[in-house]
């Protein structure tokens, strides 16, 4: 098993990604599921301008692999890679990317939508809305805590 | 410095307060409990109330801390307001 | 609602793919997830060395429209691209992504997962796998239904 | 071929019977019922029984037949063993 966390400002390559993956696993895998979130043009009915992201290096990066460690132990997955940017990031920009690959696909789709789940709510991440009427820092909401808790 | 606490404010929590570090002598804090009094007595014009408003969690170290805990000399604690990434 | 879909022996680049689903679409989409099959380096205990895919040209693209549209009435979606490799495939390398783009994240998941599943019960695709004791189609699994069947 | 019917065979069926395309004269065939019939007549050493051991399915000018479907000059039918992609 294989873990990659890193937070970064820069963007990341989906397909270098992929690349990397193959030069890493060793193994057999038979499926990668790949998520990419991005930057929407509006929040909450407010024209965006930009998404501030800050973290705090070192255990932000410790809690995203808290959260892999979890997954790690539900499912039967080969490697986890997870880039989450931060920084000033426009609409339609990547923010996170979560790479998971495993021997069959219905792992590969759980462990991945898990840790999205669990970065919305436990990932030592802020976020700050800048928009046209304001600055506003958002916090996760409720359905994420409850899409969270269908883990339980 | 030695013999201090770093103390780190983070997103909202520091924008609010205005601060985003302080270092605090570590023999006027030796435990988590007394913080947010050890905040209000070392830094002057602490928005105090303003700790009140926000659900703030603690790290020591860069480990959440749940409930109280001991402090040494070079500890970094962080006031972290809630967190979401993704 | 975009739909692509394609039948090609040539690999398929999934960042270039990111890129190009950018340039389609102006909306605003949150989420895109991908999911990429790859050819692994055994089947059922046996040495594979290759896999062969064939293909009924223009009937195994409707057939993957078809199974599109149906994920496209059940999910408020905004892109979908299917790219399924055809000829000759050696352990490793990749045969399909299929990428969905979703104004949120659990949509794209569900949908994407959704046409995986039809795919490996519906899509007009032959698998003959090539290994070191004799070469063998192969058919979907019960599995492979089951897991179709969830979702009706 | 004008007035003739083209029949395609894929996959394992394909490599059992040692044919991949067939032509027949539409006039000899009317009606998928009998598309068997008219394979085993058409095409010397026909493996006609092979026909039932396995799944096959029938779609004309590329959609699934089910059930009996009328043929006209110029149609493709094609016989289909199981299918699997991903």
């Amino acid at each position: 098993m294989s873990v990659t966390v890193k937070t970064q400002e820069q963007n990341f390559d989906v397909g270098k990604e992929l690349l990397n993956l193959r030069a890493r696993q060793q193994n057999q895998f038979g499926a990668v599921v790949s998520f990419v979130g991005l930057v929407r043009d509006s929040s909450n009915s407010k024209d965006l301008i930009a998404l501030e992201i800050e973290h705090y290096p070192d255990m932000t990066e410790s809690s995203i692999v808290e959260i892999v460690r979890k997954a790690e132990n539900r499912w039967d997955i080969l490697d986890v890679l997870v880039i989450h940017r931060v920084g000033r990031l426009y609409p339609s920009e990547e923010i996170v990317l979560v790479q998971v690959a495993s021997p069959h696909r219905e792992k590969a789709f759980e462990c991945c939508e898990f840790i999205m789940d669990y970065l919305k709510t436990d990932a030592i991440f802020w976020k700050r809305e800048i928009t046209t009427t304001g600055s506003y820092y958002v916090e996760s909401s409720d359905s994420d805590t409850r899409r969270k808790d269908r883990w339980d | 410095m030695i013999g201090h606490l770093r103390i780190l404010f983070f997103a909202s929590l520091r924008d609010k307060l205005g601060i985003d570090e302080v270092e605090i002598p570590a023999s006027k804090l030796t435990n988590t409990e007394h913080l947010f009094q050890a905040l209000d007595e070392h830094i002057s014009d602490f928005k105090l109330e303003l700790l009140d408003t926000i659900d703030i969690r603690i790290a020591v170290n860069q480990a959440i801390v749940d409930g109280f805990c001991d402090l040494k000399p070079g500890d970094e604690i962080a006031l972290l307001p809630p967190v979401t990434g993704g």
